[in-house]
């Protein structure tokens, strides 16, 4: 009764919606992620799964006491500190102690999101922030997390861990030669080999990725050149192309985390400006950096430069006929 | 009475880091830990103090001109000293420092309170300022520090030179040693000028709402 | 016209008191930094070689030749003590992870090592750059003979996840306790 | 060749004077909230830069190392560059006084970026000789610049966003320094001279 | 070859539920208010209250060049003649009559008996006294529209049969059961404007539509019926003309500047009535749907009949009714009860329930660039929002904002719910309103 | 070394003082100092109310004589006569300081509400939308974009959904003006306190279902003020102020209360009502 003295609803035009809602997309890339999380919880054992819970609950737990805190609106439900709680387990190694999950979450969401004004606003991607914090600030606790990936082997042996090395790192150290590396295709494409959580398993990652495209979240266009760039490079610098696209977190990173709508240009062109600057930065650090991996690294660095990129190029309208001088 | 005025100022509420937010580069560097602040800061208020005094007792013999490069080796002088001496007598905390105590001369604080008051003030006032704010930069590189040596280091009050080993606060395996680096000294700084925002909004409503109170009861 | 020389003048007065005052100071620290970076210098020796008391520098000429043309030796010192002499220490440098490690190794007559210490280096920090921490530099002192990594089979304990690096300072020590023995004669 | 590009390179993106090196904090915090501001700062920092660079290898290698005047450096430089500068400001302001009112306050202020005396004194730190100090002082000034250009453009996209009061200016802009400090970082320990195959 | 269409765009639920329904012809009502317009200011009321009327008699006129004659539907007696708040919230000068319910004809009601003498002025004129506006919902005067400024030729006529808005069916109702009339009204405007070509556009999800006006224009020399692709806007006259001729209108000007004429397929219908029957613009279709309508229909209506008496007449609310929207729900306006009488441009009653009319929960932009996409003007509807939310009208328009035409796919699209289309509504405001200074 | 240092120094100092010097002859530039001692007297809110960018835009339109001393609304008559001083002339003899006052009294329980808007939050968008969510198409929306724009914070929303002013804080800088789409609010001195407060320009009679304090041009104010201050404009009885004695009954007469003594309560009047 009351609502109907108050008169009818008026709003401005549309009066109709899509379905589609910003929590929705966040359910979606959380599923598209859900292969490869299950990949590396079969391949690196329980003190995955831990990590992975860890880093999904503690992100929503920090999002929600600063919130309460800060006394925000709490936005724990658009299901954007789930997602990041999720890529920072990801992207962390799998058995490292999941204090370091937890804090680097802690980061992803304080600094990285919620001070810039909370989703939409960031300038970088908070997952990377608060990975990249945790890596710089315990490399040696990080570096005992890479374990070997031995599928039921790992979980037979529990919480004891045997400690692996990455391919990219062995690469660096000189371990491996830079040419013929095809012995590691199979294990880079499926998964049993040492690195991070959610990084390993090609296979897995891409079938996240095709839901992806099928469900319209993401284009094609950073993803792809991203990689074509850093597979070019690797051609040109005499490194096995192959490898260089499968190893690291190179497709988890160009599929999930570069096309993170927050933090890249939305205009076409700038997103290959985007991309092409991901390629570069990611395989220079690969090879001349002190870093075994430079995919969270390229991430950020190219963060910084959306704004700029965006500013320019100029925008066609429609009908508008361009001088010719 | 003034010149305590200008010196109580620097300290807190013109605060050159905190309100004027100059001087961030060697604060950056010399909050790492709390020995080096206290050099860095004594080293800068040694150098504000005595360019005050030779810039506001030469002021009016500098013609307005040419007044930044005189200010500048004024500054520039004071600084050499403070850097030959400390590679003398403070060689652990002169290699810390390193490039920075050169780079005093170009901390915006001193070349600004040279243009902004020792130029226009007295030689008491402009003394009581120099120490002011020399200070005031000191304690804020302290409160910096204080936040970022143990959370860098796990440890807090290290000095090698004066053979402090510090003191354990917490297990040096969970010490983020990314705080130890300039970036851990914008996050800190940020969060700290945040904090103080914070806080001062706070007490100003709180002030006002009293005020507010007391203005109905009347 | 006035102005010229007013202002020249005038700067050029307080550039000359500065100069001065710089000159004096200069002249007094010096002395101090001098004696200072030398007692420095001395201690590291002593630390890698603490049998001795007195460092004798070894000419380039003769430390080229000892050294056999080897790439990154930087200087020698033959360490005595109550005029014999006890050992030797080179401060060689070597490729790490992130640039070169610089380096000091002493080693006394018997071929034994004796101490190494990481004079600079730029490796990856909480990492590579442990080399200059106890835990790892401290494990060469009593060795002997061509040393390598546990990992390799040898006798020293890399720092986990910076392998390079932990090679780099190993290499490092066996160049350098290779000049060693042919300064002293070995 | 490939020598001086690695080290433009590497004063650029390595050895970023901002971001790695933390000089100029003051300039790239204050000039950097509207963007064309930013921008004529950017093109004030690189000439300076460059030329600072120059005059005080001259200084260094023409006056003070023969006469074993070093610990004269700082001074003498100092002085080189703030005469500089005052000249440069008063050019600017006969020629272009709208230039001159973007970068208000901030234009004698350079004098105090720790950027220029900074490069200076690293110049003669290294070694490097006339062309390397010149393109070494080019490079700092185009890295600054370049991040500085960067953080504006971030600023001005962050205008609109619903920031916490307290944040609001200063703290967000120190926080997003941190942020791209820790970005930057990827790039430590470069081996440039692998990438130009030296 | 695919089905010609526009860049950009969306396919939104279509909703026609009054499709199948067929169409009800409206009982003379009991009372009308008929708007005066465009804009009311300067109108002569020619039927002051008292007076007694006519169907077809004129009640107001302004001499001016963009306003039409409004002519009284119904026989009947004045009652009152004064602005009024019309659905929109302007105010408008509204003439309200009580029906005599006889709907005795006003002398000289007749139709034209030589088209082809006429001259393209002579037709112009009788098309605009017959009070002709463009039927689509902008109300913009056709014989404005078929006065070309000296020296512009025009090659063709594109007739808008583009009905994109979910909800309505009167145009597409119009088209199947009026395709003779269309087809005739299609030819005399290509006689006013002197061209030899038409396309009557038509979505491709109204075959019956797309099939009955082939059939009428085999009569006619020149006529073409285009069947384009069902997206929304569709039915954006500039939407249209790249769509049937690939050509694009550049911004700020009007279809003639690239050789094109556009008339509604209503506007043509009615042009044709008035050659053929003599009377003036005084009824229309107009479709009433919505969840809340008990039985969706289209409507043949008097203009001025209020818009309660057309949902009674579909059998009254339905459930709890949240939203009356005039017009479709994409660029339609929601106004606050159903006691407003429809104009010359309501195409559509839509009515929905107040679950569905609730607002969705707005959430920040997360920049995903859907708006950017969908934009069929090629503009960046998330800059001009953040820019105009700022209160940086300065910005905003730099950005083009004022050649957003406010079709609302980007509000639509918007994952986060944002009012994009409202927003960049007041930076156009805003755009307009310096412009004018 | 000493005489060493003492002569590229002092070498130095000579070469640049006197560069420095030359520079300064050559490059002179011409420079107002009015404008800085303006500068230095404007209160430095940069507030824009002037119409100028900032309190600089302003010191030099005044030194260059392009815009009046009395210029800046917010430092009033005190800041406008030091700038009058200044600049050497006498200042114009104005009025009093002009408070913001909301021209409308329909707040809730008063004016109706015909639906319910949601939407973007700015008075503007609200009355965009179908002309607004109130009855009447003229009163106050009560969203509160003057309270917002208000850079003083002079200004808050009242419990009758209306906003009001603090006079303490109000420096009448007009931005509160420029904001309401709808016109609603004007300045006022206190030497101009009676007000008819209502801007309805709805068609006479206007219904008083809409709202209960419209003015429905019954005209009893004007028929009953004793210096005919009050007249008709349109749909809506004026006061002119200049004829206006303050006597309180208009005030008092009005049969909807929609004439206010916008300065205090009414027994300011010397008739009580």
């Amino acid at each position: 009764m009351d609502m109907s003295e108050k008169g009818l609803i008026i709003t401005a035009a549309p009066h109709l919606r899509d379905r589609v809602a910003t929590p929705r997309i966040m359910q979606v890339v959380f599923i598209a992620l859900m292969p490869a999380a299950l990949c590396g919880v079969y391949f690196f054992g329980p003190w995955a799964a831990i990590n992975l819970v860890v880093g999904v609950a503690s992100a929503v737990l920090w999002e929600y006491a600063i919130q309460k805190i800060w006394k925000f609106d709490i936005t724990i439900s658009d299901g954007s500190a789930a997602l990041t709680g999720l890529l920072v387990a990801l992207t962390l190694p799998p058995a490292v102690e999941p204090w370091v999950t937890a804090l680097a979450c802690l980061i992803a969401i304080g600094p990285g999101k919620i001070v810039f004004g909370g989703l939409g606003y960031n300038i970088f991607n908070p997952a990377l922030i608060g990975r990249t914090f945790a890596a710089l600030s315990w490399p040696s606790v990080l570096s005992a997390g890479y374990v070997a990936a031995d599928g039921i082997t790992a979980w037979k042996r529990g919480f004891d861990v045997v400690a692996s090395a990455t391919p990219l790192g062995l690469l660096k150290t000189g371990e491996i030669g830079a040419t013929s590396l095809s012995r590691f295709y199979g294990p880079l494409f499926f998964g049993n080999v040492g690195g991070s959580l959610g990084e390993t398993s090609a296979i897995a990652l891409l079938i996240g990725a095709l839901f992806l495209l099928f469900a319209g979240i993401i284009t094609l266009r950073i993803p792809l050149v991203y990689l074509l760039t850093t597979a070019g490079l690797a051609m040109l610098f005499n490194q096995d192309p192959i490898f260089h696209l499968l190893s690291g977190g190179l497709i988890l990173g160009a599929f999930f985390m570069a096309t993170d709508y927050v933090t890249s240009p939305i205009k076409p062109a700038g997103q290959i400006v985007y991309a092409v600057g991901l390629g570069i930065f990611t395989f220079m650090i690969r090879m001349f950096g002190s870093y075994p991996e430079g995919v969270a690294f390229s991430i950020l660095l190219m963060n910084c430069f959306v704004p700029l990129i965006e500013r320019f190029g100029a925008q066609k309208r429609f009908g508008e006929v361009r001088n010719r001088a | 009475m003034s010149a305590f005025k200008e010196f109580k100022k620097g300290l807190w509420a013109e605060s050159p880091t905190f309100a004027m937010l100059i001087g961030m580069c060697p604060a950056m560097i010399s909050s790492t830990a709390v020995s080096n602040a206290v050099g860095m800061g004594l080293a800068a208020t040694f150098v504000l103090v005595f360019s005050n005094l030779f810039i506001s007792a030469l002021r009016n013999m500098i013609p307005d001109k040419i007044r930044i490069p005189c200010f500048i080796v004024v500054i520039a002088t004071f600084v050499t000293i403070v850097d030959l001496s400390m590679a003398a007598y403070l060689p652990d905390l002169h290699r810390i420092l390193g490039v920075f105590v050169p780079l005093i001369v170009v901390n915006c604080i001193i070349l600004a309170r040279a243009e902004a008051f020792a130029y226009k003030n007295g030689v008491v006032d402009s003394i009581a300022d120099g120490l002011g704010m020399g200070l005031g930069f000191t304690l804020a590189v302290i409160i910096l520090a204080i936040i970022r040596e143990p959370i860098a280091t796990g440890k807090i009050l290290y000095a090698k030179d004066f053979g402090f080993e510090g003191i354990k606060l917490i297990p040096a395996k969970f010490a983020a040693a990314l705080v130890d680096k300039p970036v851990g000294g914008f996050m800190t700084l940020g969060f700290v000028l945040a904090s103080i925002n914070g806080i001062t909004s706070r007490s100003k409503k709180a002030k006002q709402a009293s005020a507010a109170c007391a203005a109905k009861e009347v | 016209m006035r102005d010229f020389i007013r202002y020249g003048a005038i700067l050029t007065v307080i550039c000359v008191i500065s100069g001065v005052s710089l000159a004096f100071v200069y002249s007094k620290t010096s002395v101090i930094i001098e004696a200072r970076q030398a007692k420095e210098a001395m201690k590291a020796m002593a630390v890698v070689l603490p049998s001795a008391t007195d460092f004798e520098p070894i000419p380039a000429i003769e430390l080229s030749a000892a050294s056999g043309g080897a790439q990154g030796v930087v200087e020698a010192y033959l360490g005595k003590a109550a005029g014999s002499t006890v050992g030797a220490i080179v401060k060689v440098e070597s490729a790490g992870y992130g640039g070169m490690i610089t380096m000091l190794v002493g080693m006394d007559t018997q071929g034994v090592c004796q101490g190494m210490q990481v004079i600079s280096q730029s490796e990856t920090p909480g990492l590579g750059a442990n080399v200059k921490e106890e835990p790892f530099y401290g494990q060469f002192a009593g060795k002997k003979g061509v040393l390598s990594l546990v990992k390799e089979g040898g006798q020293i304990d890399g720092i986990s996840g910076a392998t390079i690096s932990s090679k780099g300072a190993v290499a490092g020590v066996n160049k350098a306790l290779n000049i060693a023995k042919a300064l002293l004669g070995m | 060749m490939k020598e001086l590009f690695i080290i433009l390179l590497s004063t650029i993106l390595v050895n970023n004077y901002m971001l790695a090196r933390i000089m100029g904090t003051c300039p790239f915090i204050g000039v950097s909230n509207q963007f064309d501001t930013a921008m004529g700062m950017a093109a004030a920092v690189i000439f300076v830069m460059s030329l600072a660079a120059a005059v005080t290898w001259m200084v260094q290698y023409y006056l003070l190392v023969p006469l074993g005047l070093g610990f004269l450096q700082t001074v003498s430089f100092i002085l080189v560059i703030a005469a500089l500068v005052q000249l440069i400001e008063m050019i600017i302001l006969k020629m272009s006084p709208t230039l001159y009112r973007a970068l208000g306050i901030y234009l004698p202020l350079i004098t105090t970026n720790c950027a220029v005396l900074g490069v200076a004194v690293i110049n003669v730190r290294e070694g490097y000789n006339f062309i390397q100090a010149v393109i070494s002082g080019t490079g700092g000034g185009i890295g600054f610049s370049l991040v500085l250009i960067a953080m504006a453009a971030l600023r001005e996209k962050l205008n609109t966003a619903p920031i916490a009061k307290s944040f609001q200016g200063f703290p967000l802009a120190l926080i997003i320094t941190a942020q791209m400090a820790m970005a930057f970082l990827g790039f430590s320990g470069f081996n440039l001279e692998k990438l130009f195959g030296l | 070859m695919a089905v010609r269409t526009f860049v950009g765009g969306i396919h939104p639920a279509q909703c026609k539920y009054a499709c199948d329904a067929g169409t009800v012809t409206a009982p003379v009502p009991a009372r009308v208010t008929v708007p005066v317009g465009p804009s009311w200011v300067g109108y002569k009321v020619l039927a002051p209250k008292g007076t007694e009327v006519k169907v077809g008699q004129k009640l107001a006129d302004n001499e001016g060049f963009m306003c039409v004659p409004t002519h009284s539907p119904v026989s009947g007696k004045v009652v009152d003649a004064k602005p009024y708040r019309a659905h929109t919230g302007l105010e408008f000068l509204g003439i309200t009559i009580e029906s005599d319910g006889k709907q005795e004809l006003c002398e000289g009601i007749a139709p034209v008996e030589d088209l082809d003498s006429m001259t393209p002025e002579e037709i112009r004129n009788v098309i605009r006294e017959a009070g002709m506006l463009g039927m689509g919902g902008a109300e913009f005067p056709t014989h404005v529209k078929l006065s070309l400024p000296q020296g512009v030729k025009v090659d063709t006529v594109v007739v808008n049969g583009g009905e994109c808005e979910p909800y309505l069916t009167s145009d597409h109702r119009m088209m199947t059961e009026k395709a003779d009339k269309v087809v005739h009204g299609t030819y005399i405007v290509m006689r006013s404007v002197g061209v030899k070509r038409a396309i009557i556009g038509v979505e491709d999800n109204k075959p019956d539509a797309i099939a009955a006006l082939t059939a009428a224009a085999g009569k006619y020399q020149g006529i073409e019926v285009m069947p384009l692709k069902s997206s929304y806007p569709q039915g954006y006259e500039k939407a249209i003309i790249k769509a049937t001729l690939g050509r694009e209108v550049p911004p700020g000007a009007l279809p003639f500047s690239v050789g094109v004429v556009v008339v509604n397929v209503g506007t043509a219908a009615a042009i044709s009535d008035r050659f053929t029957t003599g009377l003036p613009l005084i009824k229309r279709y107009v479709t009433v749907s919505g969840e809340a309508v008990s039985r969706p229909a289209t409507v043949e209506a008097y203009i001025g009949t209020y818009a309660s008496e057309l949902v009674e007449l579909c059998g009254g609310v339905k459930g709890e009714l949240g939203k009356a929207i005039f017009g479709g729900p994409m660029m339609g306006v929601a106004v606050p009860s159903l006691d407003f009488p429809i104009t010359k441009g309501t195409s559509g009653i839509v009515l929905l329930g107040r679950q569905q009319a609730l607002f969705w929960k707005e959430m920040p932009c997360i920049r995903c660039g859907r708006c950017n996409e969908v934009c069929p003007m090629f503009l960046q509807p998330s800059e001009i929002h953040k820019y105009a939310l700022a209160e940086d009208m300065a910005r905003a328009e730099k950005l083009f904002a004022a050649d957003c035409m406010e079709c609302g796919c980007c509000s639509y699209v918007c994952p986060s719910k944002r009012p994009l289309v409202q927003s960049i509504k007041l930076a156009k405001q805003y755009a307009l309103a310096r412009r004018k200074k | 070394m000493i005489v060493n240092s003492l002569l590229i120094l002092g070498g130095m100092g000579l070469v640049f003082g006197v560069a420095l010097a030359v520079a300064a002859k050559l490059l002179a530039v011409e420079h107002d100092p009015k404008v800085d001692m303006i500068l230095g007297v404007l209160p430095g809110a940069n507030c824009g109310a002037c119409g100028y960018p900032g309190c600089n835009g302003l010191a030099k339109a005044i030194s260059e004589e392009k815009a009046p001393c009395g210029s800046c609304l917010v430092g009033g008559s005190s800041v406008a006569a030091k700038i009058a001083e200044i600049m050497g002339v006498a200042l114009e003899a104005g009025d009093g300081p002009k408070f913001s006052r909301l021209m409308c009294a329909g707040g809730k329980g008063i004016a109706k509400d015909i639906a319910e808007y949601k939407g973007i939050d700015t008075c503007a968008a609200a009355n965009a939308v179908s002309g607004g969510f109130k009855a009447c198409s003229y009163g106050c929306l009560g969203i509160g974009s003057c309270v917002r724009e208000c850079p003083f914070d002079a200004m808050y929303m009242g419990e009758d959904g209306l906003p009001k002013i603090d006079d303490s804080k109000c420096t009448g800088c007009g931005k509160c003006v420029s904001v309401c789409p709808r016109k609603l609010l004007a300045l006022r001195s206190a030497e101009e306190p009676v007000n008819v407060v209502c801007c309805s320009k709805a068609p006479i009679p206007k219904s008083k279902q809409d709202c209960s304090a419209v003015c429905i041009g019954c005209q009893i104010c004007v028929k009953n003020c004793p210096t005919s201050a009050i007249s008709m404009n349109g749909t809506v009885a004026v006061i002119d102020n200049s004829k206006c004695t303050k006597c309180g009954i208009c005030v008092q007469k009005c049969p909807v209360k929609c004439i206010h003594n916008l300065f205090g309560p009414d027994s300011d009047l010397r008739v009580e009502a």
